[in-house]
Order: C-alpha cells, then structure tokens, then sequence
C-alpha cells in the first residue's frame, strides 16, 4: 500500500493545498492501475467485472486533465475532477466517485489551501453526496461502509486537535477497516444486493477502492 | 479469453464502428459519444426514445434504433452503463419539441446516471424528460431496502411499444404510460448453463461444473440467485416459466406476447427447442401465446443460457406490437 | 456437454415443433418429415424453391422459408443432409406447375440424396427438377478429384436471391441460372475459435488450445484446413479476407454483397467489430460493399467463430436483394 | 469382434438363404450400436461426428423392418433393406449403403436362397452401386477401402471353390484388412477430403461400419 512518493502533507502540516490534492489523484491514479484486476476480480465474484477498468478508465482520465490544466483553487480543481468522473466512468461508481468529488468542491470554494476543520467539511459533503445518489446506509455492502467510517474518525481526530494528515491518516485506517468489514455483509444495495444471502463472504469492490482513495491521501 | 477482438479496451468502439458501416443509411453512429441515432431526422411533434445501458446486450439498445422504435441508443462500455453526457446529448438531438421519454434498466448505475443526465437536461434545456424504468426480473427479490429488480427482457417489449405508440404521435405522457403499462405487466426469469466473459476482464464471471447451471442470472455476467443441478430443458423451462407466471400471477386465458432469448452464444436450434417447451407450459396454464418472438435479442455477452419474458398482452399492445417496425434487430411493415 | 436439450436424438424433431409454434400462420411443418413450407399456397405457374441440408447451421434453412425466398426446407438430423423422402414430397407439396429448384450445398451426401430424391420425381412424377449445387468455400482445394468444396454463406445469398426471381413468375431455368450466377460469383471462408458439439456425440468434434484457432472451418464442425495462432481481430479478418478476394479475383471497383456470419455461438458485438475490420480491408481494395448483412445465418451449432461471404452484385441481383422477403429469419418490404 | 450368436452360415454350406441374411442383418444392427460411439469419435476427428448415430438409426430402422415384415425372397429383404436405409439415414452413407443393397437385391431377383457365385454378383453389384453412387476409387479413404478387398477376396475364394461361409470370412479379414489401411491413406472423397493432408493418420469411419457389415455375415 505505501507507496514511494514523499509525504506531500508532511511539508504543511497545517493545511492541505492544491498541490497537495493533485498528488493525491496522481497517487490514486497509479494505486488504482497497479490494483486493477484486484478489482475487477472482486466485481466479477459479487457484480460484473467491471470496476478495475471503470476505475482505470476515470483516474486516467483525471490525471489527463492534471496534466492539461493547472488549478488555482481546491474547488476547481476538485469539481473538474468530479465532472471528469462522471462524464468518463458510468456504471454505479462514475456517479458516486464523481458526486463526491462535486461535493467535496463545494465547501473548499475559493480556496487554495484548507485547513483540517474545512477539509472536513469538504469530506463529509462527498460522502453526503454518495449517499443521496446512491441512497445506501452503512451496512449495506458499499463504499459507504468504506467511507463511513473514514469520516468519523477524520472528525473524531479534528476534534482532538490532529493536522489534515494525521486526521487523514486515522480516516485512511478507518476506511480500510470499514472496507474489510464488508466481507461479511450481505448486500443490499448495487448489483451485489441480486446475489442476496450469496454475497456474504466477498469484500465489496467499491469499498476496496474507497479504501485506496483514502489511504492515497497519506501514504 | 479468446474473442473476436483486438484490444479489450476497443471493443465497444470497433464494434460501433462495423455496426454503423452494416447499416449506414439507416442509422448514424455518433463515435465520440458512443450513441446511435436514426439516420432521418425526427418528425416534429413527435416523442423521442432515448434508451441505452451498458454494451454487450446486443442487439439492445443499438439494434432497436430506427422507425417504430427507439430514436437513440447511447452505449456505455461493456456492462457498463453510459454517463451523462451520453444521455444529454441525445436528448437534445432527438427532441422534436413533445419531450424525451428515458427508458432505463433497473441497475444502480443506469438509474444514477439517467437521472444525472435528467437533472442536466431539466437545469440547461427546455425539454419534457420523463423516466420508466424497468424492473422485470422475478430472480431478484423485490424491496425497498434493496437495489430492486433488474430489468431485462421487458425492454424489448418496452422498446417497441412505447416506440410504435411514439410513432403514432401521442404525447409524452401516454407513451411513459404504455412503457410503464408493460413493464408493470411483464415478468422474466434467466438462466446460463456457460459464463460470459467480460473483455477487460479476461476471464469468466462465475464458473460451473459440468453438471451444474446458474438460475436467476441477469444479462451483465454475474452469477444467479443459485446454482442448481444442470437439467432437461422440459425440466429448464419449468424452472423459468412457474416463476414468472407465479409472480405477476398470469391466469388462464390470458393472452401473452412471449420472448424467448437467448444470452448470446445458444444457437437457434436450442432456443426454438427451449420455445416448444415453454409454449407448452404457457398453453397447460391456458394461457395463449399470442405474438412470439425466439432469438438473441438481450444478451449477455457470450454467455450459454437463455430468459424467458411473459407480457400479458390487450389489443392494444397487440396493435402496436404489430405496427411497423424498421430496425437491424427487429422489422416488419416496411 | 451441456445444451438446453432433452434426448440428444430428439434434438431436430422438438426444436422443430418449437420453430412451428413460434412462426405458426407463416410456415407449416411436417413433422413425420421434418419438413418446412410456407403456410401459404404456391402461387400457380411460379417455380418451387426447395433447399435443406443437415440440421444444427439455424436459421439456414428452415429460418428462409416464406415470401420471397424458400418454399420448402427439408431438415435433417443434425450435420446429417436430409433422406430423398423428405426431398420428394417437398418437390411434389411446392410444384406449382413451372417446375422446382433444388438448392443443394456441396456435401457428399446432400449431393447424393437430392440426387436420389430427383431420380425418383423423375421416375414417378411429371415435375421439372433443376438442381444448383452450391460450391463457394474457398478453404477447400477444388478438384474433380475430390468430393470438392463446400457449400456454405453463398448458400444464403441463392436462397434469396432464386427466391426473389421465382416470386416475380421468372421460368426454372432463369431461376437456376441465378443461382448458379451467385455461386459463381460468391466466395466464402470461415474460422473458429472454440469447436461445436453434436449432440449424439456428446463431445466437442476438435480441440484448440487457449493461443490456437481453426482456420478453413466449414459448418459441421469438423476441423479446419490448419490450427494457426490465434490473432487479434484484424488479423483473423485479413486471414478470410485475402483468400476470398484472391479466389475469384475480385478487382476494385466491384460492388460486393458481404455477409459477415457468426458461426452460432458468437456475440453480435463481436461479429460488428469483425465486419468493420473486413470493410475496412475491402474499401482498401476499392471494392464497395452494396448490402452488408452481420448476424448468423449459417450456423455450425455452438461453434464460436465466423466466417465471410462476398458476392460480386450487379444491378439484376441489387433488385433481386432489395425485392421483399418475409422469413422468419430475413425480413423486409412486408 | 466375435459374437455369441452360432454361425448362421454353418448347418447350410452351399447357400445363404432369407434366414441367414436375416441373421447377419441383425447380428450387424446390434454390432453396429455396440460400436457406436467408436464410428462417432473415428467420424468426429476427420468428419463430422455423425456416423455412429447415422448407422446406429439405420440400422435400429431395418430391425423394426425385420420384426414386422416377412421376405419370402433375398431381394424383396434387401431391397427393404435399402429402401430403409435411404429413407432413414441420410448424409454420405444413407445413400451408400442404400444403393449397396438395393443393387444387391437385383441378382438375387426371386431366390429364396443363393449359392455362393450368384451370392458374389450380388456382391458386386452392390459394390458397384456404391461406386457409381458416390464416384469415389479404392485409396480415395473411403468405405470402398474395405468393400473393393472385400469383394477380391470373396471372388478368389468362390474361384477357388469355396462355399459362402468360408468365401464371406476371406471377404471379412480382407475387409478388415482394408479399413486398416485407410489410415494412412488421405482422402479425396467425402468430408475428410476437407482436410487435406490433415486426414491421415484416422481410419475412416465409414470404411469401420463396412469392414463391420462383412464381418457380421460370418462371425
Ligand atoms: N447505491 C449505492 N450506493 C453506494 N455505493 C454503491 C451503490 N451501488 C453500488 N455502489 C458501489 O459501486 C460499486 C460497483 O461499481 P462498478 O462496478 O464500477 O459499477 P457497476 O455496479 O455499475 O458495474 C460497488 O462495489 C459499490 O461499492
Ligand atoms: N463418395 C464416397 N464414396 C464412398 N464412400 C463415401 C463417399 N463419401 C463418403 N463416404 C463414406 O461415408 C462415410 C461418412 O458417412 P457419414 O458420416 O454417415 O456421412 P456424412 O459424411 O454425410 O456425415 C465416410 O467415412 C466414407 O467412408
Ligand atoms: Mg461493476
Ligand atoms: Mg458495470
Ligand atoms: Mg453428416
Ligand atoms: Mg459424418
């Protein structure tokens, strides 16, 4: 999971800026290659075998639009990400990925750094917005059960006074706890939910990636 | 994995490509967004049909473009449903000022991302959508709590209907009604004796032994509610047919339009001899077949395997089913 | 070997009455003679159209019986030409007093018991027979020496456009000639990827490895001239492309008939990516495709694989094509 | 090879009458689907797999032949034979073995029993039948390849006195003797001429059922 790029939170450990947040998609778009057939192979156990290259598809994309336009502020950057995902990806995680980063946008507006407490925000109006489109709970097999959790430790560390990594450090060690607690869950929402008592014992692919995108943020 | 193909990453586009040259003239294949039109332009006043889901299920969506039926097809990557700005653009383009009927399988993705393209086209353009979408899988359990019921075979049905209705020039209103009239009056139940293989993935969905079937597959590869001991096909028919008929329920004396599909790599001498046993089931429930119609026309991939689509049918869907229809997949008429 | 059969030996008689009951009121069938007709009566002075061959290449034959096309196909046992009683009683059931073409495809024993078959109308009935053995596969060294090559896609091309001829009142012998005309202009070559399996046999007729494919496959599954590699989609469609256009020659600047024909177990989406890379190599050698047609219609069972048919047109057979059909299989005009 | 059934040939030396034919007709039904599978596999592999269920429901409708009607002569039996045969068999050796034993019947044109050189032009009108009927030559891999030996030996056995038990069991081991050699050869009639080069290597199947046919007049 770790990978060999340097900490780029380290340096600022007071707040997360746009440079920050492009080394973040870069990072998730190499992670999301190396990790494709994982996958695709835990789609194709509970759905359709298709997530790898969905994901492969939008992070692709994201890092082409990286590499063409530069960014002033977080929310440009984060809503250009989000438009990309939607308009690349499909199936169910093209909306969700690309609500989330829509959200996510909105309360770092104008802004070219943020500090750990908006960062929050912004967190949570993401994964508010996975819950909207896709209406799932916690506990029903999704990226949800990734993402979750990541939000209430993110918050739980903000409010005992953590910086943006170590607060992004505990969501990442949240989230990929959430992601491994979906192995036991029966789905009830997503293309795992037609499988019904049969999707017990496969870890949701959704939450798998989710659990990346987290820990791409620190590593 | 061996198909004919080049890149697993090109399929869907180097197939457009051949679709859009085998019947050029009749359809006009927008390749940056993967979406197929008709070649003539729209009659105004009339309602556009705008379906689309994820490739792979051919000859759905693309192969029911065309007079009679749908008016666009936006194709997403294989068993991937399109985004929005598939849907978007063909809206815009087929609308002919009476409004954009949306026809959507039941899936998480196709749902989320027709109803994104709905909130686009609702914010930026001045033009009725309307969405019904369709659920008519019995394999899946029915629920609130749940991602619901796929739809499958239906659609076909849908497709023509709503579309020969379009064609008549009702208003958007009634041809939503007739796509929801069937879809609330239509039941299917699926099964595969052999897995499909997604491109890109390289390999097969599920995996069965030589004595075993899948029963409630779906058309994108992934496995059934349960495997099941491979059997007859009296006794495979029988498996398809009490559960649909059960579900709606049907009732003796019921007139049916009847689709018999094949999954994509059961060869017509399986599926005509799967019709016969079938029919004969539908006539023990006293039930008439009215309109049947045997072939792959919502498959999945290169999966062995078959579904089974009843639709109670009343004279006026009989009308419009036999209404003219000019599409590569389905034609009479003209 | 799983397929959604009962009995292996009932294969072609159950699937038959399932194909009678889907096309009830367009085709009757003679089930003590697995034997296919319109359900309409010849018209009076037109010249009858019989074809048939072994079962297990669906829709070819019994899919072309209607207007337009067929009058009769008689049906063997899977891979297996029909017996000269079923060939009989269609000449005598289809004449309509201008005399009946057999369309044979070049197998020993299609051959052989059509032969018998016109041998015993000659003997015993005042029917002008003329018999048009189709001969366009190019995979097969032709020579008086052997049993020579086989029949395969032109097959489709004479049933439609013989068909055609007869439905305008033209004499036998004008009919013949056209048939003869399209087998002289047409070639064909096929290929596979995976085998098929007959049911009696209840195996596959050849093995390929993961990396190998069939190529010069025919339609009864049996082995192609060579196993080579398998190869990405453009490759396999030079591979059929070059030896169909170097056979007859065809030259730029002639206008082609293609049929692009899965061999019944594979997708569509595969065969349209196929037929774009095919086109691309004809319009390469200046040769304009008039009429395409992508789907199966020759099947060989369950084999994957496809194969390609060009036909040379000229205007009389553009008119012959175009003119209205109404098959099961191959429908348009009504 | 050998069955139970006494030799039929045996109590009657000097001639072959409606029992015996009857006998080794269907002596040969049952020998026919006890190889079954094996005439489908040596079809499957240079052919196209059919000619064991070919032979087997030809032979299934001789039997229901014989269990209905009774022959008063040699050639109304034979030519029912093949009578049936065409009618039931269809592909290549329908009418093969059809036309071998409708021309069979024509010398023995009213015989209740046959001596062992009228027996011979039965034979090879029969023979004869087969090669006009499909054109093919001895080396061409073909069920002449068993049929052509076959018929030199039974006439070199009658030339030199022989009664036709003895004659039919020359015939059978030259029979036999031919279909082995068949696998070396490649074909230039029937399906496996589609292989070329490729179709050595296989005995042909339809060269199997004659070398069978001959075999069960005398076992
Ligand atoms: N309603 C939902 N809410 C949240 N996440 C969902 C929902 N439905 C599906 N997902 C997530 O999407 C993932 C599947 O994504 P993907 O395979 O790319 O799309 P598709 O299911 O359309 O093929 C699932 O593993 C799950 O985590
Ligand atoms: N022209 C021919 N002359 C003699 N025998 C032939 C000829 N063509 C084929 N055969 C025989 O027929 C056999 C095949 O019979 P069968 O499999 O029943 O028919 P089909 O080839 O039509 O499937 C071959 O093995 C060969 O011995
Ligand atoms: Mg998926
Ligand atoms: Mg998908
Ligand atoms: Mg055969
Ligand atoms: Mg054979």
């Amino acid at each position: 999971m770790m990978s060999a790029v340097p900490d780029p939170v380290a340096g600022t450990p007071a707040t997360l800026g746009v440079p920050d947040l492009t080394t973040w998609l870069r990072r998730y778009a190499a992670e999301i290659v190396a990790h494709e057939q994982e996958l695709t192979d835990l789609d194709a156990a509970i759905g359709d075998g298709d997530h790898g290259a969905n994901m492969t598809r939008g992070m692709t994309a994201v890092v082409a639009v990286l590499d063409q336009t530069p960014f002033e502020t977080l929310d440009a950057l984060a809503k250009k990400v989000g438009m990309t995902l939607v308009s690349s990806v499909g199936g169910a995680s093209g909306p969700l990925y690309g609500t989330f980063w829509l959200r996510f946008a909105k309360p770092l507006s104008g802004l070219a750094r943020t500090d750990a407490a908006t960062l929050g925000l912004a967190l949570r109006a993401g994964v508010e917005g996975i819950q909207q489109r896709g209406k799932a709970e916690g506990g029903d097999k999704t990226m949800l059960d990734a993402f979750l959790p990541a939000l209430a430790a993110y918050d739980a560390a903000v409010d005992a006074g953590a910086e943006p990594t170590a607060a992004l450090r505990d969501a990442a060690t949240a989230g990929r706890a959430g992601c491994a607690a979906t192995v036991t869950m029966v789905a009830r929402k997503g293309r795992a939910s037609y499988l019904g008592e049969r999707s017990a014992g496969h870890q949701d692919p959704g939450a798998t990636s989710a659990a990346l995108l987290l820990e791409c943020a620190v590593s | 994995m061996k198909k004919l193909i080049n890149r697993p990453q090109d399929v869907v586009a180097e197939s457009l490509r051949g679709f859009a040259l085998a019947h050029s003239g009749k359809v006009r294949v927008d390749h940056d967004l993967a979406t197929v039109y008709r070649a003539e332009r729209p009659l105004l006043g009339t309602v556009g049909l705008v379906s689309g889901g994820g490739s792979g299920h051919e000859p759905l969506h693309a192969g029911f473009v065309g007079h009679g039926m749908l008016s666009a097809a936006c194709c997403g990557q294989v068993f991937t449903s399109p985004v929005p700005d598939q849907v978007v653009a063909a809206t815009q383009q087929v609308d002919a000022g009476a409004g954009v009927l949306h026809l959507v399988k039941n899936y998480t993705g196709d749902v989320m991302n027709f109803e994104m393209a709905a909130e686009i086209v609702a914010d930026t353009a001045d033009i009725e959508v309307a969405t019904v979408v369709l659920d008519d899988d019995v394999a899946v359990q029915d629920s609130t709590w749940t991602a619901g019921r796929r739809g499958t075979g239906a659609t076909v049905f849908a497709e023509k209907l709503a579309g020969a209705a379009a064609e008549e020039g009702r208003p958007l209103a009634e041809v939503a009604a007739i796509a929801r009239h069937v879809n609330e009056n239509a039941r299917s139940m699926g099964m595969a004796i052999a897995p499909s293989t997604v491109p890109t993935a390289g390999k097969p969905n599920f995996t069965l032994g030589e004595d075993e079937m899948e029963l409630g597959v779906g058309i994108h590869g992934e496995p059934g509610r349960a495997t099941v001991p491979y059997a007859p096909a009296a006794d495979i028919a029988r498996q398809l047919a009490e559960p649909v008929l059960a579900d709606l329920p049907f009732a003796g004396g019921d007139r049916a339009l009847v689709l018999l599909n094949g999954m994509g790599a059961t060869p017509l001498i399986e599926l005509y001899l799967m019709y016969g046993e079938v029919a004969a089931i539908l006539a023990g429930h006293g039930i008439e077949v009215v309109r049947p119609l045997v072939g792959n026309y919502i498959t999945s991939l290169d999966m062995a395997g078959c579904s089974l689509t009843v639709l109670r049918a009343d004279d006026e869907l009989l009308r419009l089913w036999d209404a003219p229809v000019e599409t590569p997949a389905l034609r009479w008429g003209r």
